[in-house]
């Protein structure tokens, strides 16, 4: 649930909650390592870290349900720090030290 | 008895007493309750232990929306229907076990499901609304018609072992105005692609997971209420209130995580100042709301 | 029917098939569930919603204990009781409404407060118990019994605003093993002052937050059960749970919070190697918990 | 809910909960300045805390709530980092950076 950046790498363990963890050989939570800098050699954004999981971490062919249009799909949070990513740039929020990323499918069940 | 001078009845002391001595309630806090109404939109697994709350509460009139009957798979989460009321309405239902809990409260029952048509002559004579329902057509739809009447939204959902909650349109200050909290759309601007959507029906619940989202929305409307809710308020801060989205997973080791959530988007087709929705434009049913959630495919997987 | 081989009646099927179809629960955990024997001690504010979720979820058998008697004055938050049972013994009253709800569940009364004379008869044929009672003397008394019978203890307690859950003995390892989880007196050695222990009753209760932890402790119970507990477990772990404690505040920002506390007490009263407790002890009331917990004195504030 | 050593002090913002918040006020969050050193030149202890509390900051004369015996008294948790101090070191716990201690009234209603 945490996220490190090292010099060359980020150590990465994002959360998936809400079934979202079905698409991620049903693990709630993950360790990656990502690169810190991207082709650019710009830190690495948020944007990056969906795709990354998309080409890596996801086990299910359906990338459709994560991904669409090459955007997260609608009805997937993404919470950074405990807040909205809409509250710290979304896509292009660049991942910091300690950063505690978490991908959350909305629920609509009652 | 002749020559009663206190603001509550005598059986009201008695019944009430408990949560009158809190600081935070007290015989003001105790009178809000009893002079508000609380619609309740959906009788099953989130409406069932939040009506029951409220009813123990006290509030003056709970009114509850709902078109379906009492089915023996309900049974296991939705506590208020009984074995001996399965085929029984379920508004007819939880209204019985609510009055056997409370008689002083007012009971209303909507035996029927909110439509774009229903809604205003529905939603407009409460104070509150809780959304207890299964589907995001609905969601969308109860969002809009609170933000039209300017009515605060406690909003919950639960599926599996997981659950969200969130304090909507609090304050529930007019379209375009700043003051206002942010409305369902404001947070999920779109619905999800359909075949994504689950139900506790298809994806499976587990009892207590859905009745503690219930509790909850029942509490944050008592505390709404206690606090005094719009206008009645003293008190409206200056800034809009920022929601904070609790979600709740059975399985994690830290099981409630409290997420700030953004405020108002100054682009929301419901609440900005831009919007073009309005009561006459819902109710003519210019709005699709199944299709704009999209067609329901039977298979699917989240 | 007539030639049935599935391993659960086909009522069984529909009743619980929301439940049924999580693969944590699946078959398996039902027919746990449907084997498992539970204890809810103490039918007020926390006992009757885990009861309700526990009834609703089929436990084979639930067992309810309390010798007090519905009050109108219980009925803001004691959501399982209503004013038509005022005046009738909670256990009944509590049980009446769970065979309501569930019939298929076998229930057991007990009319009377749990005390060192009754505690080995009542708890013995449980499999786990839940302290849903109000006071520090229940709570060690408790503790020591499922300490000596070798039953996870599912504890919570609530007043004013805030709430408290905890699970205890948890695997319930003999005393002096280092496998077991911490029982109450490890996490509480010594009780509070009594004259700073508040009850419901003088602190006043918010009826939805007694009615979280209730609604919660009955989903520990669950997970537990599903899971397999104690000896029919295959994966008994190596290391002893250290248990999590809950802390909820209602008025809080952030309002709950999952605290990590620590393992069994080397120097224990109850579950340690030196631990001079049996049931002979107990039984024999060598143990005053209401000295231990000191006199009750009517005047207090915290 | 945060302290925060400084050179000289330490900036404790303590939390409590379960009824403790009437000894206090009724503030349930109090931002403190505290020496970082104790008078031994030593980094300030849990302990410390506890009677820096009890003198500077509870409004309520009743200290016997609070403490007994010169410790604190039994039904009173405390947590640092989330934790139950008894993992940490208990009354002798240095606090350091960035810590979060809570003190909570443990409750018996139901
Ligand atoms: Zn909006
Ligand atoms: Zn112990």
């Amino acid at each position: 649930l945490v996220c490190l950046a090292l010099s060359s790498l980020i150590k990465c363990a994002h959360a998936s909650s809400g079934g979202l963890e079905m698409l991620f050989s049903d693990q709630r939570r993950h360790v990656l390592s990502v690169p810190a800098l991207d082709k650019n050699n710009k830190p690495v954004a948020v944007a990056y870290l969906i795709e990354y999981l998309c080409e890596n971490t996801m086990k299910d062919t359906r990338k459709e349900l994560f991904v669409l249009d090459d955007h997260l799909r609608p009805g997937i949070l993404v919470l950074i720090n405990d807040a909205d990513w809409e509250l710290e740039g979304e896509e292009a929020y660049e991942i910091q030290d300690g950063d505690n990323i978490l991908f959350v499918s909305t629920l609509h069940g009652g | 008895p002749q020559g009663w001078r206190w603001p509550l009845k005598e059986e009201e002391y008695a019944r009430y007493g408990r949560q009158l001595i809190l600081p935070s309630v007290g015989i003001k806090g105790q009178l809000r309750l009893k002079s508000a109404a609380v619609l309740v939109v959906g009788a099953g697994g989130l409406g069932c232990p939040a009506a029951a709350y409220l009813a123990g509460a006290g509030v003056g009139t709970l009114g509850v929306v709902d078109g379906d009957t009492v089915e023996v798979s309900n049974l296991h989460r939705q506590i208020a229907h009984s074995a001996a009321r399965v085929g029984m309405k379920k508004v007819d239902s939880l209204i019985e076990y609510c009055r056997g809990l409370n008689p002083e409260v007012k009971y209303v029952g909507y035996n029927e499901h909110l439509t774009p048509q229903n809604a205003e002559d529905v939603v407009n004579a409460y104070d509150v609304v809780l959304d207890c329902t299964d589907h995001p057509t609905s969601r969308y739809l109860i969002s809009d018609i609170c933000v039209l009447l300017g009515k605060p939204l406690v909003s919950a959902s639960a599926l599996r072992t997981d659950g969200q909650m969130i304090v909507l349109n609090n304050p529930p200050a007019p379209q375009g105005s700043a003051d206002g909290g942010p409305c369902y759309r404001c947070v999920f601007p779109k619905p999800p692609p359909a075949d994504s959507v689950v139900s506790c029906g298809e994806g499976g619940i587990l009892g207590p997971v859905v009745g503690v989202m219930g509790v909850l929305q029942a509490l944050e409307t008592i505390k709404l209420i206690v606090a005094g809710i719009g206008k009645e308020n003293d008190q409206v801060p200056k800034e809009p209130l920022t929601p904070s989205l609790l979600l709740f997973s059975a399985t994690s080791s830290t099981p409630f995580r409290s997420i700030r959530m953004r405020s108002r988007r100054l682009n929301c087709f419901a609440c900005a100042a831009s919007s073009t929705l309005t009561l006459k434009y819902l109710k003519a049913g210019s709005l699709d709301y199944v299709q704009f959630c999209g067609v329901i495919s039977p298979v699917n997987v989240l």
